[in-house]
């Protein structure tokens, strides 16, 4: 459970026997060829993968430097790469005899996608979400309820996703003989960094069998956003140890002061320390309280990040750098119109580095852009970024309507 | 034996058990905060359990969380806090006080810094997010006489519940039920636990989680050495100030003598 | 071009010539490999074919009786099978030598899958839509905007599909040179029926090649719902003249009236008509008028129906059912809840009729759905017809804050 | 010959072009239609195109299609507007009526229901989306005197024109450019087709789609036998009513005595 100085297990005691016992059963499932293939299946029949390996030839063309490919994780059942860890959890929670499972969501996509395969799997769902967000987000409230899932309100401290993390770990805290804790990203006490990361691994290890078809070889850099760093770990795990250069994409948010953005590397506002039970590079102040963070995407919006990658990022193996809001929404337009699809924001800050970079690579080189998410996710956000006022119209027509019925 | 220790088995040979009591540095402010303490110490508590907040309480209920919550926001330092209690524990030596926070806090501050710092008004810590097998971090608070305050639960394997008598010092935070500060707890299932446990360890044995009543406290005597009483007084507290939580205090402390 | 006494080309002579070029420009394509070979990579890099077929467990040992099974189109890039004949003719339309597509929508996801092609093929796209669609439906012309395309509001008639169709025809009438009228659906004018149902067949072609691993054998029956009837034609085509029984489900509405459905089969309110290019089953009173349609699915709200669908059932090779409102609105909650899988209203009718027949079937039966879309689209719909009063408090709080920023 | 035909040959010894007026039967009403009608004919249209309204006009541009779709409003039926067309035929012998519909209604009517009660006051029928191909769906009619008016486009390669022409009866209706009906046309490049045209066929020529002036009509003289005016007048009685529309048709008629 440690990578160099980071991970470990830093829980209430009240926890140890309950995770123990998940560590032990998340390593026998693993050895256990009826559960991968059980977990292959699922990936396969229910989720949609594997998930092609899209060349992007206007958008390459267009800047005149790499040939850029995408990694369609925006493909997978739920429209992103959350799938692959939910189904994952969501089988292992079933070998461990659980019968329900709780999860902690902001934007609320690990929400709709922990409902999801509890209904596929039958397992009672429960989802901690901060009242702000649940305000926000209401759209994927609304699915995670017509799937059957219970959404608690979180109402404590900023009633936001750190919040709700904390009070899932409550729930799990008296609620562990029957029910798992699904956390969504590769972040927390072990085995949960090691487990997501294991179970989105399958991301990488495509590409690394579609890459000789597709692109003839192997990529030059894989590109991939970082918040808790799951999508990332997904797909660079696989190529650790090759000459690709893996590249992370944190939220530069708006910019480089304290509370205008996500960024965990590159900045004196983030250092070493322990929390959520887990040791990595957190945003702190000097107090070692945890700082507030913003970005245009919900989903990069996280105080730490994966311990996996903080390692990686300490031994050179991993170059990190961010997107700020503004290039955001550029490369989310510009792959839009270019190569018409349509990217979640979170995604679209992997894109938005690849698109920086790519005009000064050579044309032999080539790029693979991990494009976790579909858009569709975030009209509301777009159309609000864009001041879009038609969409305010319909809304305001919508709920005329509604009123009248 | 550290300070703490002796002072709990001297104050045990007149009393059934002993009070501790919960406050959390900063909550409603500063100000007010030191205030309750003051007030605790002065009206006897046994031992006084300052918390010092932090962003991220995953161990505590919401009534603690939102209050720490509330205590940032008047942007508490360690250094300030630990400045503030020595000034108050030199007044009142009949009690003592022990530090309670979280990881990342203490770790930022630097554990040498802190026992440096915190003695000799702190005479024990509780982070409860800090496991049994990371005890070396607590290690330089040894010298200073602070003796880190390891938790139990009634679910400990006896491996794990063997490791962590041998580390204890001072006393041992027993924690009566699964779950987070604030809630209800059974407790005739406690006890049968905590009798177990004295049979191991000469380390004073500590309860909390669920204490709201002097009830709650009678039916430990016998079985544990202190009573630790957070949420309640919290509670107390926000219905209707320092008044009530005085009065709350008052029937507590009655179970204790 | 016919069907039976169905198909054929009833179109203003001014077409005639840019029709015929269609036709061969069509039947040269499908001859050439090379073609093939380009739409079928067009058909996995990009939107991420083939789709699974999803095993139902849960929903079926509800049921009690068939074993059902999904093909998931819902995955499909844009979450609809609409992507594999936007494809196709996106690519005819390039090796055409058009510069542009024109394309007519209704609920706007012909529209969003016709903007999404353009932009990745490079065309220039205009996308007629009735006015009163737009306003309706706006989230959809949103990204139709964000895809660089044109949307043309069309404020004749009723201002909703049928007079958006009209417009398009007109705009090809003076446009034909450069431009490629993108029809969505296996109606209108040969080849359009051919041409489409031809596109789409893809869906077909892997149920048949996936069903003996998936179901062990190929199922008893094939249920698809019908609009249009695209995802019908794709699905059932490949079938014909197998053993399979082939099912389709329209539009039950809110009731048998006239105006309350869409039915073209099992009422006297249809009958033999040309119109719109083509002749097939159509809603029409006395005098020939196309009559209004009704359904919760603006997909499936269409006065026609694909003429190779309507001479199917007059040669008895397929069953025509349909499914009202609040059956597919159940079947909707059902999928959701015991499998994890929010389908589109239109396809919760194919849902509703497996649901509705299941039960009666034995367990050794085996039946396939075509989950021709995703339900992400109908949020607004289904909050709507669900009365989800926290849906529209969201929606109030975000005009409120739009507002004030 | 049709009659159609032998009416047109005859008026056309006299003058140099015919003038072709449209009007949608039902709009704004069936009363208002009908007066329209009445007017035109009173003022000497040679020819009266009556529109029965579809649902679909796909070959109509906005101004017509609108406008059908408010005639549908008052549900007008094919028999009613056969019967009042020929209630007011009878009263002007002198100008012919041919009806304009699309396929569907004429369909669902029947072509022999058609054929027994269009005749004599129908001389001629325009269906747009009606393919020489599909001919024999109007076969019916010429038992009743009724000439399907075939439309011709530039653009029509030689075989497909030679099977129009040979069908051909009454008038060929010449498409002069691509688009629908209410656009804006160029003149110059029309004639070249209409010359090439008449060199091919004794059948009078019609030509529609743009004409909105006296100086597009006086353009088409020497070519054409019938300059056929639709949105135009429509546009006219929609901006100022019926006085503007008989304004609109007296300044085009001009252009043809």
């Amino acid at each position: 459970g440690r990578f160099g100085q980071y991970g470990g297990s830093f829980i209430p005691e009240i926890l140890f026997n309950s995770q123990q016992d998940l560590l032990s059963a998340y390593r026998e499932a693993m050895a256990d060829p009826e559960f991968k293939a059980e977990m292959l299946a699922q990936m396969q029949q229910y989720s949609g993968r594997p998930t092609p390996l899209t060349p992007c030839p206007n958008l390459s063309q267009q800047l005149g430097g790499a040939q850029i490919y995408l990694k369609r994780e925006d493909l997978n059942h739920s429209g992103a790469h959350k799938m692959n860890n939910v189904i994952g959890q969501g089988l292992l929670a079933k070998r461990m005899g659980k019968k329900r499972v709780i999860a902690e969501t902001g934007a609320g996509q690990h929400g709709v996608a922990s409902a999801l395969v509890s209904a596929r799997l039958g397992l009672e769902c429960t989802v901690y979400m901060g009242a702000h967000d649940i305000e926000r987000q209401y759209p994927n409230v609304f699915w995670m309820k017509q799937l059957g899932a219970t959404v608690v309100p979180v109402t404590t401290g900023a009633a936001t996703l750190k919040d709700a993390l904390d009070e899932a770990m409550r729930d799990w805290s008296s609620s562990f003989n029957d029910t798992h804790y699904l956390i969504g990203t590769s972040c927390g006490c072990a085995p949960y960094p090691e487990m997501v990361a294991g179970f989105q691994s399958i991301i990488g290890e495509e590409v690394l069998s579609q890459a000789p078809e597709v692109l003839g070889r192997q990529p030059d850099k894989i590109y991939a956003c970082v918040g808790g760093g799951s999508n990332a770990c997904g797909i660079f795990l696989p190529y650790k140890g090759t000459t690709t250069e893996l590249v992370g994409v944190e939220a530069g948010g708006i910019g480089d002061g304290v509370g205008e953005h996500a960024m965990r590397f590159n900045t004196d506002q983030a250092r070493f320390g322990i929390a959520q039970g887990y040791a990595t590079e957190f945003l702190q102040d000097e107090q070692g309280q945890l700082l507030p963070t913003q970005s245009i995407s919900a989903g990069l919006d996280y105080v730490g990040v994966s311990p996996i990658l903080a390692d990686m990022v300490k031994r050179n193996e991993l170059r990190m750098t961010a997107a700020r809001d503004e290039a955001v929404l550029d490369a989310f337009k510009r792959l839009a119109t270019t190569e018409g699809i349509i990217a979640a924001l979170e995604s679209s800050h992997a894109v938005a580095a690849a698109i920086a970079e790519a005009p000064k690579l050579s044309r032999d080189e080539k790029l693979v852009v991990n494009l976790s998410g579909r858009g569709d996710k975030d009209l509301f956000n777009i159309a609000s970024a864009l001041k879009d006022a038609p969409f305010n119209d319909f809304l305001a027509d919508y709920l005329a309507r509604e009123k009248q019925a | 034996m550290s300070t703490l220790q002796t002072y709990i088995k001297t104050q045990r040979e007149s009393r059934p058990i002993l009070l501790m009591t919960h406050v959390i540095y900063g909550y409603p402010t500063i100000k007010d905060s030191l205030e309750i303490m003051e007030t605790l110490l002065r009206e006897g508590t046994d031992i006084l359990e300052v918390q010092f907040p932090f962003s991220d309480p995953v161990a505590d209920g919401p009534t603690i969380t939102n209050a720490c919550h509330v205590a940032l926001e008047n942007a508490p330092t360690l250094r300030q806090c630990l400045a503030d209690i020595n000034a108050l524990a030199t007044r009142y030596p009949d009690s003592k006080v022990v530090l309670m926070s979280y990881l990342n806090p203490m770790l930022q501050f630097g554990f040498e810094a802190l026992a440096d710092t915190a003695a000799p008004a702190i005479s024990g810590l509780i982070i409860p997010d800090l496991p049994i097998e990371q005890a070396s971090f607590v290690e330089p608070l040894k010298a200073a006489d602070i003796a880190p305050i390891w938790l139990t639960i009634p679910q400990m394997d006896s491996a794990r519940l063997a490791q962590t008598l041998s580390a204890a010092s001072g006393m041992l935070y027993c924690v009566s039920r699964s779950g987070v500060t604030g809630g209800a707890t059974a407790f005739d299932a406690v006890t049968d636990n905590l009798d177990t446990l004295k049979q191991q360890t000469s380390v004073p044995l500590g309860v909390g989680f669920g204490i709201s009543k002097p009830e709650h406290i009678t039916a430990l005597i016998g079985h544990a050495d202190i009573a630790i009483v957070g949420s309640a007084l919290l509670n107390a507290y926000n219905e209707a100030g320092l008044t009530q939580l005085v009065t709350r205090f008052k029937s507590l402390q009655t179970a204790t003598r």
